[in-house]
């Protein structure tokens, strides 16, 4: 699944499995004693609405691009080791995993920090759009400004 | 020519994701946005949305970024990944 | 491995699986679209000097109940779903796990925020105690400054 | 009673991990401090270490706090878990 240009992250319709990503941020890299990682998953409801499945478009080359643009900045901003990032497209249902961060660092702070920071950008620079099934019929959800200002912070 | 590509909402909008534009007269995205949204009511009503994000060669830039011939131009809404 | 009396804690010798507890605190769990995990393991390093062994010690039903304590804290101040801490004791070498927190939670942030919390905390109030085997001896670690201002921002 | 014990660094350098105490005359965990650290030059040598934590019932407390009968008072150094 990995891209070979950009070993760092992948876009991807297929799934992926959270302890073989892990399993190759630990792999002969015992310098780094914190390993923090976020999932995102497809929720049930979202604003009080029942969902039945997400699609997830993605505008390729662009989000490569943005995505390994946002990891050089987490690296510039934080002493962290090893970083991965993949993204899910296509349709997608309750339950399924979205999005993954995985980020190792010597001490936990780093990667604490720098694993939200590349969720909070990704969320707000790289160019994929979520469109929502629910019983009422289908729409392109709009973006929340709560993320917009939770980037900002940074 | 200049490519320019849709995306997610506002591709379904215009039912287009992507055409060609010569790049004479055209100095910025501005312009670009301008000329676009002259096409008919559908295409002036969609530009005059001022979420519209807009991104040249992969970067996502303001409408005062200057384009030239060659450049791939994407005008998509706020991104809702993740 | 499970506490019977506390499901969310685990103080244990025996390693654990990061995908078997992800998959626990997704189980039935459409709700939460935000799974955020820690894991610490034994660095090859530390303060300059290699590392070949820790031994974990730790004060039985007081570490359980300050776990409890913290897991309770975090709920209080975020809103978040499912909880799981686990803590390795006994004798540990270069890349063991040592330490896990899950949390999952509607919204990303109190995911990252509680993780977080939960570690500051437990590394300043849970009663473990490491010694480290390296080349030159034996010795207890002495505690960091820093964990306790850490833990003092919350 | 009152039942102590000692963990990590501080139970080898006192080379025990638990003992039990008559509590009369014992009103706070500094006094029960005082009382230990009379026992000899190395007792008293190892409470005169002022980073020591203690906790009563297992939870952390400071020197002020009272004890009595049937507590379970413990002693140990800053923790290093995580």
């Amino acid at each position: 699944m990995t891209n070979t240009t950009y070993p760092e992250i992948s876009i991807q319709t297929a799934d992926f499995s959270l302890a073989d990503e892990v399993a190759l941020l630990e792999r002969n890299n015992a310098i780094d004693g914190a390993v923090v990682t976020f999932t995102g998953r497809v929720r049930n409801k979202n604003e009080g609405k029942e969902v039945t499945s997400l699609t997830l478009e993605h505008y390729p080359g662009m989000t490569e691009k943005s995505l390994v643009t946002i990891i050089k900045q987490a690296k510039e901003r934080w002493r962290i080791g090893r970083v991965k990032v993949i993204h899910r497209v296509g349709e997608l249902f309750i339950g399924d995993q979205i999005v993954f961060v995985g980020v190792t660092s010597k001490h936990r702070q780093d990667a604490f920090a720098a694993n939200e920071f590349i969720m909070d950008y990704l969320k707000v620079q790289a160019p994929f759009w979520k469109k929502e099934a629910c019983q009422s019929g289908v729409n392109w959800l709009d973006a929340k400004s709560s993320d917009k200002n939770k980037a900002a912070k940074w | 020519m200049i490519k320019v590509v849709f995306f997610a909402a506002l591709r379904e909008q215009l039912n287009c994701s992507q055409l060609s534009l010569n790049s004479e007269n055209l100095v910025t995205v501005a312009d670009l946005k301008k000329q676009l949204a002259s096409k008919d009511e559908k295409w002036q009503k969609v530009f005059a949305n001022n979420t519209l994000l807009s991104a040249v060669n992969h970067d996502m830039v303001s409408s005062e970024q200057t384009i030239k011939s060659g450049d791939e131009v994407a005008f998509f809404p706020p991104v809702t990944g993740g």
